[in-house]
């Protein structure tokens, strides 16, 4: 097989380089096409994300993609931006970050989206920035609270969304030291950033050694029972966990099983009700009691006119989907990239766009403000506390702001904006 | 009969048209080679400069896979070793490029032979990881062995948790790369670059490898497949041979983990999952087993499958309500479909099929001729 | 045909892949007889008897069993027709008990008590098999397993024996004794048996008819004892 | 001595399940020479069934008597359409196959329930009974020690002493033979298929309620420890299935308890090798290992 083997091989190649190559236009070198914004016409504003749509790490995410998309549409059917349709690309990355390498590389090489728009998970995402920052693309609001977004010398182009993990630890352990005074705190994270920042914003809070049990999952390993059993043991009576919605799920149900009782503190990234609930099946009294952080509009709260917005274009744009906290987070996403969008001009570009947003000072439904500035790319900086009571998770108390440093945790007062009449924002 | 076969020249080697057998010593093999070797890259570099640059990035991945890939045919096709853990492998080599390149680019140091020498590093650790499993795989035969590998797959995330000091757990390292060097310009695409570099340590190991295969140690190798026993009474080591086998294609998997990994410029336990290793096992089944050729067909679709998914639910408009439940899904649910329908039909996998196809279309020459 | 032949073969054609290992086979076996198929390796006995039980299927020709057409019909539907075959190296299945053996004879025997009474009588017939009855077939002899084989088929009372070298790697004495108790099931029960052999001498001495194969044809049929007895015959077709 | 008895117990239930799922592996090795690696994918469909049954009817036992049947019914219908027809010549087309119905289960499965969790319910309470003080079992222990104990006492049984087993048997060791002898070989190995596929589903409504609960790849890692449990015991043999199973899951539970549950995977593959290689054919291989 020798020489045939060979010359099979050499055609081979050929014929795959072809077919991989085929489809290609082919002419743009480098430096062509000065004039024009990539992935923008007078009709199109094109932007890509990169979601984990399949795959276990897939439940939840997979609805945030759709409900920002959904919003999009409604944007265009009123007209759009600036008489630019959005047209809004999602790539199914699977949670895995060589997927990711490639779906962004085929966004911003192939489909010349406008900016990357809320890609998904801290490792997934980390590993695009270098690439998006090289090639000037836009990295608006990344979904995941790591503080690496937050590096505007480092990285330009890139702003966060979600409050970080310190933050949401401190306002967690404010609770804790103000309303559970003088009870044996313990804390259960997520074995990377997710835990690990969080718990340094619980610390800051208490005091270095003030966590009594300190505990970590992977989230390959769903047996949570040693980690919920050394609680018991320790006699913790506050648990704080930095958990994805699968785990708070499973944590109180094991917890429940070994007859261990606590006050449950959950991250918000793992305290959507609805889905705790929904896993929970017949279990879900358990939830009772269990106080967790949001800045955004609850998915309950109907008589919340954001809600009421949200509500409507998810019946009207995203096939009336199930209504929960994934959704309205991947509309809020949709009304600030809008906002954003807006304030960037008619004669769109991504330098403007970066500068629209490091402008600052947009409000939507968020409950806190967002931080963006010249000088911070992170986007929340603060949440209001939850309390899920009677199978209803609702808001109580003031929503809090504070930074990721030693800055004290504040209460924040001002009124929550309302959205414009049409759903639609304007220039302000 | 393995014994007897591997002692003979190669079937077809005698099929030259006019039926004269020709002789065909190491020094020529190894010119053809390297002249196949040369084409490729020739080749390679003029579609560098034809294509868009994710057509380039694409090309770069599809060689990081291949280094794998053929890794892997080597030992399951011509060994008939079964690895499920060659993701495993691939991450040895990723996070030492990643500690290497790292270790330079914090020592400040600069210069365009560190990433040479940040991938021989990655071979050198592979191998010695490859070696370690190889052993115990030489003892195992089957579903045992493929139980073993399957362990030595899902292990990688443990390692990086465990070790998070070192390997910055489920987050993973970055991996920096020096820009393309300048004398090539200043405005040179850096996914060309990136093709460049993947390529030419590819077609290296491949040259390697096709060598390696059509030398004495590929017909050990096809002899212990073939049979263990006629093998050993022929003066083969079956043991000492399957490590060998399993080393060789553990450094060409770590190669292609470390080219990997220098083309993401990251490295995470994420990227290198069980779901690696099993799809690297169909893909080398589907391109067919046993071949380098069959390697690039399933390094080819490794690339193209996240790429091809898109399209097809891109070309359908649905309803945002089905279209949420298809997205991702549809694409999975017919690859799936079509490797059990490959399987049933064409069980040489892709190349064997081409290969049917040539031969019956060189069976009608020498006919016609006579 | 005769009424009385349980087995006719006509011009049948079988092999494995593309050659063809028998080239038409025509052969008549009476009931009550015991034919014997002799010939030099590679003749095609073994592949005959594959093709007769259906396990190759036949590429022309056709199979009669008590004048039924056996074309199409499944190789485990054969065994309800009557048809028992002891394949070489005698199909002994190691991992199961003697008795399981035994009784997979007759499992798919809708009478069970005759089943159970067939079962009793092969234990009877060979003494050893029952005092060994809870061991595994890979821990008997090769004598023994001679009997299992033997025993398995005659568990549900065939009208035709299929057996494929019996005699392979056995003790003459056991070989004797083997071919002793085919005569003796021929005359008791009426059995029918087409017995393929290497061992020429022993098989002839036991038949009623001799069938020599060469190159995956009948050379000749004829009575056992004339072949046995005509040197010019032996010499021209056995070579002793 | 409290935490002890604790990881024991909660081991020894796991381990169960995986006592369950490896034999389902170990009765499809044995009957057709397969490893099925779309066993746990299969299993996940027939709990998803059971799921939707439940919903609607309100019954956890009606959808527990349907994830059984479903599994049956999936597990005969992947034989007669799929693994009949690959070509068992190379023993890895069959793995790819079962490879391929992973991505088809499990995408199907995403199509048409989605990515969403949803839960599974445990008919019995799971908050452990105290005896002298220290907790020790809940009644969802026992009636998952119960259940894999009348399976596979139920299992060893049939093979042991039915007709349908002894030909089972004959039909996996001497498939050729066995059709001599009027066994319907293809007719066992359906029943095979369709009995390891109804135990492994078996098998998923057990371990469900104790995991993250219903998703498309909820029996991922049950697999890779089931699998690991069936080599360990030895793909060839039942016990060792139940054995393996066993060991598995009190390993995975003393190491959690002890040293951390990201070491678990670390500790699979030391007991692997520490077996295979004393034993290359797992604890239980017999002792003529059979060429493979």
């Amino acid at each position: 097989m020798h020489r045939k083997a060979h010359r099979g091989l050499a055609i081979a190649s050929t014929l795959a380089l072809l077919i991989t190559a085929a489809g290609c236009s082919g002419d743009d070198g480098p430096g062509s096409g000065g004039a024009s914004v990539p992935g923008v016409t007078d009709t199109e504003i094109v932007v890509g994300t990169h979601m984990p749509l399949t795959g276990p790490a897939s439940a939840g995410y997979s609805k945030i993609a759709p409900a920002t998309k959904a919003y999009f549409d409604y944007v265009n059917a009123n007209g759009g931006v600036h008489g630019r349709k959005i047209t809004y690309k999602i790539m199914d990355d699977g949670y895995n970050p060589a997927n990711t390498q490639q779906v962004v590389r085929q966004l911003v090489l192939q489909d010349k989206v406008f900016a990357v728009l809320n890609g998904l998970g801290t490792p997934t995402h980390t590993g695009v920035l270098d690439f998006l920052k090289s090639n000037r693309v836009p990295d608006l609001f990344v979904a995941s609270g790591s503080r690496s977004w937050d590096q505007p010398d480092k990285y330009p182009g890139t702003f966060g969304f979600n409050p970080d993990y310190t933050v949401e630890g401190k306002i967690l352990a404010n609770y804790a030291k103000a309303n559970l005074a003088g009870q044996k705190v313990c804390f259960l994270g997520q074995d990377d950033d997710f835990g690990r920042d969080s718990l340094a914003g619980v610390e800051k809070v208490l005091g270095a050694g003030a966590v009594a049990v300190k505990q970590t999952y992977v989230t390959s390993n769903t047996n949570v029972a040693p980690q919920i059993g050394a609680f018991k043991a320790a006699g913790c009576q506050v648990v704080v966990l930095a958990t994805v919605p699968g785990f708070t799920a499973l944590s109180v149900g094991t917890a429940a099983r070994l007859g261990f009782k606590p006050q449950w503190l959950v991250s918000n990234v793992g305290a959507d009700h609805p889905t705790l609930a929904k896993q929970l099946g017949a279990a879900a009294p358990l939830l009772e009691g269990m106080v967790g952080t949001n800045y955004l509009p609850m998915q309950n709260d109907t008589a919340n006119p954001w809600i009421q917005l949200f509500t409507k274009v998810n019946k009207e744009h995203n096939g009336d989907a199930p209504f929960d906290g994934n959704t309205v987070y991947g509309m809020s996403v949709g009304y600030l990239f809008v906002q954003v969008l807006l304030a960037a001009g008619k004669d769109l570009t991504r330098e403007k766009v970066l500068d629209a947003v490091q402008k600052g000072g947009y409000q939507g439904p968020g409950l806190v403000p967002l931080r963006f500035s010249a000088t911070d790319h992170s986007g929340y900086g603060g949440q209001r506390l939850s309390r899920v009571s009677g199978g209803v998770q609702t808001y109580f108390g003031p929503a809090y702001e504070t930074d990721e440093a030693d800055g004290a945790v504040n209460e924040y007062t001002a009124t929550p904006a309302a959205p414009p009449a049409n759903g639609v924002p304007t220039v302000s | 009969m393995s014994a007897t076969r591997a002692a003979l020249p190669p079937k077809e080697q005698l099929d030259e048209p006019g039926g004269r057998p020709v002789d065909r010593r190491g020094g020529s093999t190894l010119l053809r080679h390297l002249a196949v070797v040369l084409a490729a890259g020739l080749l390679l570099v003029a579609v560098s400069y034809s294509v868009e640059p994710f057509r380039n990035f694409q090309l770069a991945t599809v060689a990081a896979y291949l280094c794998a890939t053929a890794g892997l045919t080597v030992l399951t096709g011509l060994n008939g070793q079964l690895s499920l853990g060659h993701g495993a492998l691939m991450a040895t080599g990723a996070y030492t490029v990643a500690l290497c390149q790292t270790a330079f680019a914090d020592r400040g140091m600069t210069g365009g032979w560190l990433l040479p020498l940040s991938l021989g590093a990655a071979i050198v650790s592979t191998v010695a990881v490859g070696a370690v499993v190889g052993v115990a795989a030489a003892r195992l035969r089957g579903p045992y062995l493929a139980g073993v590998t399957l362990a030595v797959a899902v292990v990688v995330p443990a390692l990086a948790v465990t070790f998070d000091g070192v390997f910055n757990g489920e987050q993973g390292l970055s991996v920096p790369v020096e820009p393309p060097p300048l004398s090539l310009g200043p405005y040179f695409p850096y996914e060309r670059w990136q093709l460049w570099v993947t390529g030419a340590a590819t077609l290296l190991a491949l040259l390697l490898l096709a060598n390696l295969i059509r030398s004495r140690y590929g017909r050990t190798f096809r002899a212990v497949r073939d049979d263990e026993v006629a093998a050993r009474l022929a003066g083969i080591h079956v043991a000492r041979t399957q490590v060998l086998a399993f080393v060789v294609s553990a450094a060409t998997a770590g190669l292609g983990g470390a080219l990997l990994a220098v083309l993401a410029q990251s490295v995470s336990p994420g990227a290198f999952s069980l779901t690696l290793s099993l799809f690297l096992l169909m893909a080398v089944v589907i391109g067919g087993l046993g071949r380098l050729t069959g390697a690039l067909w399933g390094a080819v679709l490794l690339v193209a499958l996240p790429d091809l998914t898109h399209s097809v639910t891109e070309m359908l408009t649905l309803s945002p309500a089905v279209a949420q439940r298809l997205e991702g899904n549809l694409p999975l649910a017919i690859f799936g479909l079509t490797l059990i329908v490959v399987m049933i039909a064409a069980p040489g996998g892709v190349q064997g099929l081409l290969s049917r196809l040539g031969r019956a279309l060189l069976a009608r020459r020498p006919t016609r001729r006579s | 045909m005769t009424a009385t032949d349980l087995l006719v073969v006509r011009g049948l054609v079988a092999g494995y892949g593309a050659a063809p290992v028998l080239r038409a086979i025509d052969l008549t076996v009476p009931a009550g007889t015991i034919a014997a198929v002799v010939g030099a390796n590679g003749a095609g006995k073994t592949t005959l008897l594959r093709a007769l039980s259906g396990m190759i299927r036949p590429a022309a020709g056709q199979v009669l069993l008590a004048g039924e057409d056996l074309r199409g019909t499944p190789v485990e539907q054969l065994v309800r027709r009557g048809m028992a075959h002891v394949p070489e190296g005698r199909g002994v299945i190691s991992e199961l008990t003697v008795d399981e053996n035994l009784r997979l004879g007759g499992l798919w025997r809708r009478d069970r008590a005759d089943a159970g009474r067939a079962l009793d009588e092969v234990y009877q017939l060979f003494e050893p098999l029952a005092r060994r009855r809870r061991h595994l077939g890979h821990q008997l002899s090769g004598g023994e397993r001679q009997m299992l084989a033997l025993g398995r088929a005659l568990v549900g009372r065939p009208r035709l024996l299929l057996l494929d070298e019996p005699s392979l790697g056995l003790a003459p004495r056991v070989v004797a004794r083997t071919m002793a108790l085919l005569r003796q099931l021929r005359d008791r029960t009426g059995l029918t048996v087409l017995l393929v052999e290497q061992n020429v001498r022993s098989a002839l001495a036991v038949a009623d008819q001799g069938v020599v194969m060469s190159l995956g044809r009948v050379v000749i049929a004829a009575p056992a004892v004339q072949l046995r007895d005509d040197v010019d015959l032996r010499h021209a077709y056995l070579g002793f | 001595m409290d935490r002890f008895v604790f990881l024991t117990v909660d081991g020894l239930s796991r381990g169960a399940v995986y006592a369950a799922f490896a034999l389902a592996l170990v009765l499809i090795w044995r009957a057709a020479r397969v490893v099925n690696f779309a066993q746990g994918a299969m299993a996940v469909a027939a709990a998803y069934v059971a799921y939707t049954v439940s919903t609607a009817t309100g019954s956890y036992w009606l959808g527990f008597v349907v994830a059984i049947v479903a599994g049956l019914l999936l597990g005969a219908l992947v034989d007669r359409v799929v693994m009949r027809h690959v070509d068992h010549a190379s023993p890895l087309n069959p793995v790819i196959v079962a490879l391929g119905l992973v991505l088809l289960i499990q995408a199907v499965l995403g199509m048409v329930y989605g990515s969403e969790f949803r839960p599974a319910e445990a008919p019995f309470s799971r908050s452990a009974l105290t005896v002298g003080g220290v907790a020790v079992l809940s009644p969802y222990d026992l009636f998952v020690f119960a259940t894999i104990g009348v399976v596979v006492s139920g299992l060893a049984w049939m093979f042991a002493r039915t007709p349908v087993g002894l030909r089972m048997r004959a039909a996996a060791f001497a498939p050729e033979v066995s059709r001599l002898l009027g066994v319907n070989v293809g007719g066992m190995l359906t029943l095979g298929w369709a009995l390891a596929s109804g135990v492994g589903a078996l098998a998923a409504m057990l371990v469900l309620p104790t995991e993250l609960g219903l998703h498309p790849h909820a029996m991922d890692l049950v697999f890779v420890s089931a699998f690991t449990a069936a080599v360990v015991g030895g793909l060839d043999s039942p016990p060792g299935a139940v054995v393996g199973g066993l060991v598995v899951g009190l390993l995975l539970s003393y190491v959690s308890g002890y040293a951390g549950s990201d070491l678990t995977p670390l500790a699979v593959l030391v007991l692997l090798l520490a077996v295979l290689l004393v034993r290359p054919g797992g604890l239980f291989a017999p002792v003529a290992a059979r060429r493979v």
